[in-house]
């Protein structure tokens, strides 16, 4: 398993033709099609041609893979006496992720934690279970970025089944778990065992990465466990819209809601859809009392969960600094500074 | 669950010839929440209305669905007998299986499949129907009545004959209106004075009518039942409660020079007047802009220029410094009668839309005079004492020619309508001439002549033939002075003729139109109006005399030319309504109106620039420290018709229609 | 800028409020500034990056900023035309806010944008631009400034679009609102989506589906652009907070060249005009009636 | 919904809502039967007030729900038994429309139209013509997923 390979970039053009020609559903970074402005989205590729994988950071996270932004779970029929439920044909796909961010991959196996948690999810453990994600290092980085204050690297290989390194004339692989080590038995031919030790182009990108942002998970947990009414939250929150653009952006961010849509006057489907702390909607009592009361308690609810609530029950930080929450905020909120702050107020420095 | 019944009528064969009854009632008794589905021969028939009411009691339905001819035939009848078995009347709704299906298809299999989706939208809409209970307004069983002519005065007296308290205002000094200047009268000749003045004197004396003189309508707040009238009573300079009509002051009063407006400026009067002798009240007013002292005051004059009138009073009734003074009076119903004005034919003109008649010389030919001046010169309390005579040098006229429809059906004047009472008192006009000057010649320009009504017709031929008036069809091009005459060029349309007379006198039948100010005042009552600001009736037809704001009536002619019968007839048409009104102390609507959601409303108030009766209000929610949360729509049950624009507008969709709420709508679309 | 500072120092010392909304430079890129301490107006800025339309933050429910008391707020003309909104259908009182009118030469797209303003970076709606100083202002500054040079008129693409078949249009659109994960960011942030429950949110009953289905994406993108018809001010900001990048200005702006077709109706920054919803005339065009 | 309605020859028959007032087109359409005009069966009538009633919500879930047609009709201009909510309503379905149309759904699948109280013969007409052109168009399809 820990044999380095060696996989060329006309090999890997190989591996999608060869995947795409079985049937598998190939996901890579690519254009985002039929946009107004252009973008780099994770999407289905039909062929090499359309994979971009020295772009920059796709605009929406890999979840949707597992998780898509609206899935039914069964649908209903009322019936004279009783209420018949139909089972929704899942059909889970197989599916290889090539190029994933490492940000991206370690974002499902965070996930993973509260998925199989009190309940164990089926449809995401099944969607998990058929997809195969070959992740690749960082060639980029922003002043978003900050991986690295969460334990995680532009070359963590968390998530992962296969792990690409770009190298001069393609990729060395590492062969991440036996997932990987099955896609690799199907395909072997296109991966020769690495000869040496081969030059990486991801040096110095950790450095870049640390320096936006070098704090302690750790920590910004311990302060935030005894500051839940600190007046840095009410300062921080003015400028939120709460507008979840950031939960739906992120990698880690898996609250969803569950609706029943009709289909006629006694019949419907039963659907879950992503959703997001930072509507006051989501805490919104049918009583009308709404315990989360302001954007402040909403903004907050979003930190702690990441940085408090979640690393308490499962140890790990609901978050992989991909930074997608920084670029996609209207309004310039950003998670960078803020940490930044909590992390210097944890270490007595008080508000920045 | 609910628990719905469904009725499916055959109507004998006119739905079952088409429609296989059965196979619907069997179709939609399978749907959930429908635990009871029949069909019957007639459902509206007695034994079919006992088999909802034996079903709504025995099975404890709590939706009744007939599925039968047009709601607009027999809802009424089975909400009845649903009420009739107990259950709310607003829980039982009708599919329109005959109109809308059996009568307008041929093929029994689709007509039967259309039937049945019929009754499905209505059987999945009544689960979300809600019992509603008839909505109860307090009504203050009081009237207002604007203005004090005919019209108004009519209604008054009806109200307060019939024991409820009328408040009339009128705008000018006494009461009367323009009916106090006619000489007589059509189609009778009876004497305008001699029947009008005793129920003048009646509205003074009743005991239930409290009259208003010379004051107006400042502002009106509420609804229905419960108007909140502010009434600004103009300064009178005159003290009401210590004159006693004595007329002292107005022997004093050193200015006598005025154009009297109750004698159209033929006749003067003094700065301090009783508009004529039989006024009422008979209490004088002075008129700032003729009176010397206020003329001094107005100059800035320290000393007082002149006080004549106060120094003869012995009642030291006249106060010079007496102010507009405000009284608000709360009421349940308003009748507007505020009557007409007539059309100016100068070249002035009020409204950008009118163009006068300057090629007739009116303002400039002294002997040019309009009908109102005519009957001015016809009645004995008038100016000339009765006698016709000629403005410009007093002698009597031999020839005098009328001009029927000056502005009225006359689109380049900007008048299309036809003004009404105008042939029948140029007829008249013709007949006191003749009367009065025995060898004298009227001589009628008239489009056509309208003598519609009781006696009309009858009058006017009296006029061409016991009169000899000479009646030309045709239209006048043009008048000068010719020496002591006026040369009235014109043309007979029925000889093809050209004419000219030389005339001593013309006189011209001017257009009615809606009173000055009428805008201001229909805007404070929420009335419309159309396009020359006659108000409008609710319906032309059916609701004449009502208006689109609940509890405001119209009478005579401030909603169009009306003649004195006509104007009559209306008033006591409204003093019946109102009185219908009053019948009660609580006054019962259907409750399909519209109400807001007070959590969820933004109070952005689209709602209440839609609505067509302004029954959207603001309320200021507080919190329990008296601090505002927000301020919201609420709509007034009194004032709502429940259109639902509102609700349509609504963005939020805060505000719902009862009888029609988001979620029936819904449950009636999502079963298609 | 200094000028900026000034006015803001002094309605803070005066105590005429008790913050000032404007601009400052963050990490990176400009961003909204709360600034309550005097000293701390020094961190105000306004420049060609200041593309936020901070009259969101004076809709009634955001209560934690009425929390901070009267405001002042920087506007542009455009930011003017949304107070102007929220005036005219009640949400604010004039004399409730103070307005720092700023006049302005266009800004860039996207506030990260660090580059000089050029034809590259513009954004499309302030090259059409004809008001660069609002008139809904009790405070002017800044100096007048030329309009920002772009090329193309920003309504080609509308006309592109509908110079399509119904298929095609359909087709497209469909692929365009496709990645639409129905965060509502595109409310949000809009300064004149200020309802107290949202017609998405009303679940008895669901008019508007919240999955992010064709369906429900298309219910709520048109209800939406209807919802602003004659009262969308043409910020920009719904466009700039999707993280799905959705060009929903196309359908702000085809519903605004309808209003302005058909009634004559144009947003301004004056609030005693009414919207042409809520109003009608007798003659209005019904060509498309039978 | 039920599945479109498919007769003997296979022909395509459209399924079509009418979101009608209560006072002139609903009086109408009752004087249509009274008078027996026959007419195509594809149109199912659900009575509003008013056209001020009528949601441009409506006519998106009737789409929802698999209609292949709408028509929205009431009172002529001046006629409204509410005085304005045609008005309102003229103005709020004239931007619909537009916006409909720009976004690829055809605007011949939505009638508008003034049938007054005594028009039963114009709500004949209505009714086949829309059911013609919609019919002609096909079924609605524009939501390819349930």
């Amino acid at each position: 398993m820990n044999t380095k390979r060696m996989l060329s970039r006309a090999n890997l053009d190989a591996l999608i033709r060869d995947l795409v020609a079985a049937g598998t559903v190939v996901v890579a970074p690519t254009h985002s099609s039929g946009q107004e402005r252009t973008g780099v989205t994770y999407g289905q590729v039909q062929s090499p041609d359309e994979v971009l994988l020295d772009g920059p950071q796709p605009i929406r996270p890999l979840k949707g893979v597992v998780f898509p932004p609206t899935e039914a779970l069964f649908r209903w029929r009322q019936e004279k006496s009783a209420v018949k439920i139909e089972e929704v044909p899942t059909g889970f796909k197989e599916t290889v992720v090539i190029g994933a961010r490492p940000c991206d991959a370690a974002g499902l196996e965070v996930v993973d934690c509260v998925m199989g948690w009190d309940f164990r999810d089926e449809l995401w453990f099944g969607r998990r279970q058929a997809t195969t994600v070959l992740a690749m290092a960082c060639t980029t980085c922003d002043e978003s970025c900050f991986c690295t204050a969460v334990g995680l690297s532009p070359t963590s290989t968390r998530g992962a089944d296969w792990f690409l390194t770009p190298v001069d004339g393609g990729f060395e692989v590492d062969v991440v778990t036996p997932k990987g080590e099955a896609i690799l038995d199907r395909y072997k031919a296109r991966c020769p065992e690495a000869g040496g030790a081969a030059p990486s182009r991801t040096a110095g990108l950790e450095q870049q990465v640390r320096a936006n942002l070098d704090v302690r998970p750790d920590r910004i947990r311990g302060w935030l466990e005894t500051h839940f009414d600190d007046p840095l939250w009410k300062r921080v929150a003015l400028r939120c819209h709460g507008c979840g653009a950031c939960a739906f952006v992120c990698p880690s961010c898996h609250c969803f809601d569950i609706v029943d849509e009709p289909d006629g006057a006694a019949s419907g489907t039963r659907r879950r859809n992503w959703d997001s702390c930072q509507t006051a909607l989501f805490t919104l009592h049918g009583s009308g009392h709404n315990p989360r009361k302001d954007q402040t308690a909403r903004f907050r609810q979003r930190i702690m969960h990441k940085f408090s609530i979640y690393p308490a029950r499962f140890g790990e930080v609901l978050c992989t600094g991909c930074g997608r929450c920084v670029r996609v905020c209207a309004a310039g909120m950003d998670l960078v500074s803020i940490l930044a702050e909590i992390d210097r107020a944890a270490q007595g420095g008080g508000e920045a | 669950m609910s628990r719905v019944g469904v009725f499916i009528c055959h109507c004998g064969e006119n739905i079952g010839r088409t429609v296989d009854c059965s196979r619907v009632a069997q179709a939609l008794g399978e749907l959930p929440g429908v635990v009871h589905s029949v069909d019957y021969k007639y459902m509206c028939s007695d034994p079919g209305q006992a088999l909802i009411k034996q079903a709504i009691q025995e099975k404890g339905l709590d939706g009744v669905v007939v599925g039968a001819c047009s709601p607009h035939m027999h809802e009424k009848t089975f909400r009845k007998a649903a009420a009739g078995a107990g259950l709310n009347p607003f829980l039982c709704e009708m599919a329109n299986l005959r109109e809308h299906c059996s009568w307008i298809h041929e093929d029994r299999e689709k007509a039967t499949r259309k039937a049945v989706d019929l009754g499905r939208f209505i059987v999945e809409k009544i689960k979300f129907n809600r019992p509603l209970s008839t909505i109860f307004i307090p009504v203050e069983r009081r009237a207002l009545v604007i203005g004090g002519g005919i019209a108004g005065i009519q209604a008054a007296l009806d109200i307060a004959d019939g024991g409820r308290e009328v408040i009339l205002i009128e705008k000018e000094p006494s009461i009367g209106g323009h009916m106090s200047q006619l000489s007589e009268t059509f189609p009778t000749l009876d004497c305008s004075q001699c029947i009008l003045t005793p129920r003048m004197v009646e509205v003074a004396q009743h005991p239930h009518i409290k009259l208003l003189a010379y004051s107006e309508v400042e502002s009106v707040d509420g609804y229905i039942g419960n108007f909140q009238v502010k009434i600004r009573r103009k300064a009178r300079y005159v003290d009401e409660t210590k004159c006693n009509g004595c007329g002292e002051c107005q022997k004093e009063c050193p200015n006598k020079k005025i154009p009297g407006e109750f004698d159209q400026g033929l006749g003067m009067r003094t700065a301090i007047y009783v508009p004529f002798p039989q006024a009422v009240p008979n209490i004088p007013v002075i008129d700032r802009a003729n009176c010397a002292l206020f003329r001094g005051r107005a100059k800035g004059v320290k000393k007082v220029v002149c006080s004549k009138c106060a120094e003869v009073c012995g009642r030291k009734a006249i106060d010079f410094d007496q102010q507009d003074t405000f009284v608000t009076e709360n009421v349940g119903a308003i009748v507007v009668a505020t009557g007409y004005q007539l059309y100016s034919i100068g070249k002035e003109q009020d409204s950008d839309s009118l163009r006068g008649y300057g090629e007739y010389g009116y303002g400039a030919i002294p002997d040019v005079i309009d009908g109102l001046q005519f009957e001015r010169l016809a009645s004995a309390s008038g100016p000339t004492g009765g006698k016709i005579l000629r403005p410009s040098d007093g002698k009597e006229p031999k020839t005098v020619v009328f001009l029927q429809c000056i502005g009225s059906r006359d689109p380049a004047k900007g008048i299309e309508y036809c003004s009404k009472i105008c042939c029948m008192y140029v007829a008249k006009h013709t007949m006191l001439f003749h009367h009065k000057v025995h060898d004298g010649k009227a001589v009628v320009f008239y489009m056509d002549i309208r003598a519609g009504g009781k006696g009309y017709d009858e009058f006017v031929r009296r006029a061409i033939e016991e009169s000899h008036a000479l009646y030309l069809r045709g239209r006048v091009s043009r008048m000068y002075r010719n020496g002591d005459t006026i040369r009235v060029h014109g043309i007979d349309t029925l000889s093809g003729e050209p004419v000219v007379i030389d005339a001593d006198m013309v006189v011209l039948a001017t257009a009615m139109r809606a009173q000055p100010g009428i805008a201001a005042l229909a805007q404070k009552l929420s009335v419309s109006y159309d396009q020359h600001g006659f108000l409008n009736e609710a319906h032309p037809k059916l609701r004449p005399v009502e208006t689109n704001t609940a509890g405001v009536f119209v009478a005579g002619a401030c909603q169009a030319p009306r003649d004195i019968p006509d104007s009559v007839a209306m008033a006591s048409a409204t003093a019946s309504k109102v009185l219908g009104l009053f019948s009660k102390e609580l006054l019962e609507r259907e409750p399909l109106i519209a109400c807001v959601d007070r959590l969820t409303c933004a109070g952005c108030f689209h709602c209440e620039r839609v609505c067509p009766y302004g029954a959207v209000e603001r309320k200021s929610l507080m919190d329990g420290k008296g601090r505002l949360i927000k301020i919201v729509a609420e709509v007034n049950q009194g004032v709502c018709q429940g259109c639902g624009t509102c609700q349509a507008t609504c963005p939020s969709k805060s505000v719902e229609l009862e009888g029609f709420r988001d979620e029936q709508i819904y449950a009636a679309v999502n079963a298609l | 800028m200094q000028e900026l500072r000034e006015l803001a120092r002094k309605l803070l010392q005066e105590k005429q409020v008790s913050a000032i909304l404007g601009y400052e430079h963050g990490r990176l890129g400009t961003r909204p500034a709360f600034v309550t301490d005097v000293a701390d107006c020094e961190r105000l800025v306004f420049d060609h990056r200041c593309v936020h339309n901070l009259a969101a933050y004076l809709s009634p429910r955001r209560t934690h900023i009425a929390a901070l008391g009267r405001l002042a707020v920087v506007v542009k003309s455009c930011d003017a035309r949304a107070v102007a909104g929220l005036i005219r259908e009640s949400q604010i009182k004039r004399e409730d806010v103070v307005l720092i009118g700023v006049r302005c030469g266009g800004v860039v797209r996207d506030a990260a944008d660090a580059r000089p303003l050029s034809a590259d970076n513009v954004a499309p709606r302030c090259v059409a631009c004809e008001k660069r100083e609002p008139t809904l202002a009790d405070h002017l500054v800044g100096e007048p400034k030329p309009a920002p040079a772009g090329s193309g008129s920003r309504d080609a693409r509308l006309s592109e679009i509908e110079a399509m078949s119904a298929g095609e249009r359909l087709a497209l659109w469909m692929q365009l609102l496709a990645p639409c994960t129905r965060c509502h960011a595109c409310r949000q942030v809009c300064p004149m989506c200020f309802c107290e429950r949202c017609i998405a949110e009303k679940t008895q009953p669901t008019w508007i589906e919240t999955s992010p289905h064709a369906r429900g994406n298309l219910a709520w993108h048109l209800t939406r652009a209807l919802h602003l018809a004659g009262r969308c001010v043409d910020c920009g900001e719904c466009e700039r907070a999707c993280p799905a990048q959705i060009p929903l200005g196309l359908l702000n702006r085809k519903v605004a060249r309808v209003v302005a077709d058909r009634y004559g109706y144009i947003v301004a920054d004056d609030p005693s005009t009414p919207t042409p919803i809520g109003t009608y005339q007798l003659d209005d065009a019904q060509e498309f009636i039978q | 919904m039920s599945a479109p309605v498919t007769v003997g020859n296979g022909a395509f028959e459209p399924s079509i809502v009418a979101f009608v007032c209560n006072w002139c087109t609903y009086t109408g359409a009752d004087l249509a039967g009274t008078s027996r005009i026959l007419m195509a069966d594809n149109v199912r009538v659900i009575r509003l007030p008013c056209t001020g009633r009528i949601d441009t919500l409506f006519i998106l879930k009737a789409f929802e729900r698999g209609a292949d047609g709408v028509i929205v009709s009431g009172c002529h201009p001046a006629d409204c038994h509410y005085t304005a909510g045609n008005y309102h309503a003229r103005r709020r379905f004239a931007i619909f429309r537009e916006l409909m149309n720009f976004v690829g759904i055809d605007p011949r699948r939505v009638t508008f139209s003034w049938v007054s109280a005594s028009e039963g013969g114009k709500w004949a007409e209505v009714v086949n013509s829309t059911t013609e052109q919609v019919r002609q168009l096909g079924p609605f399809a524009t939501y390819p997923e349930a």
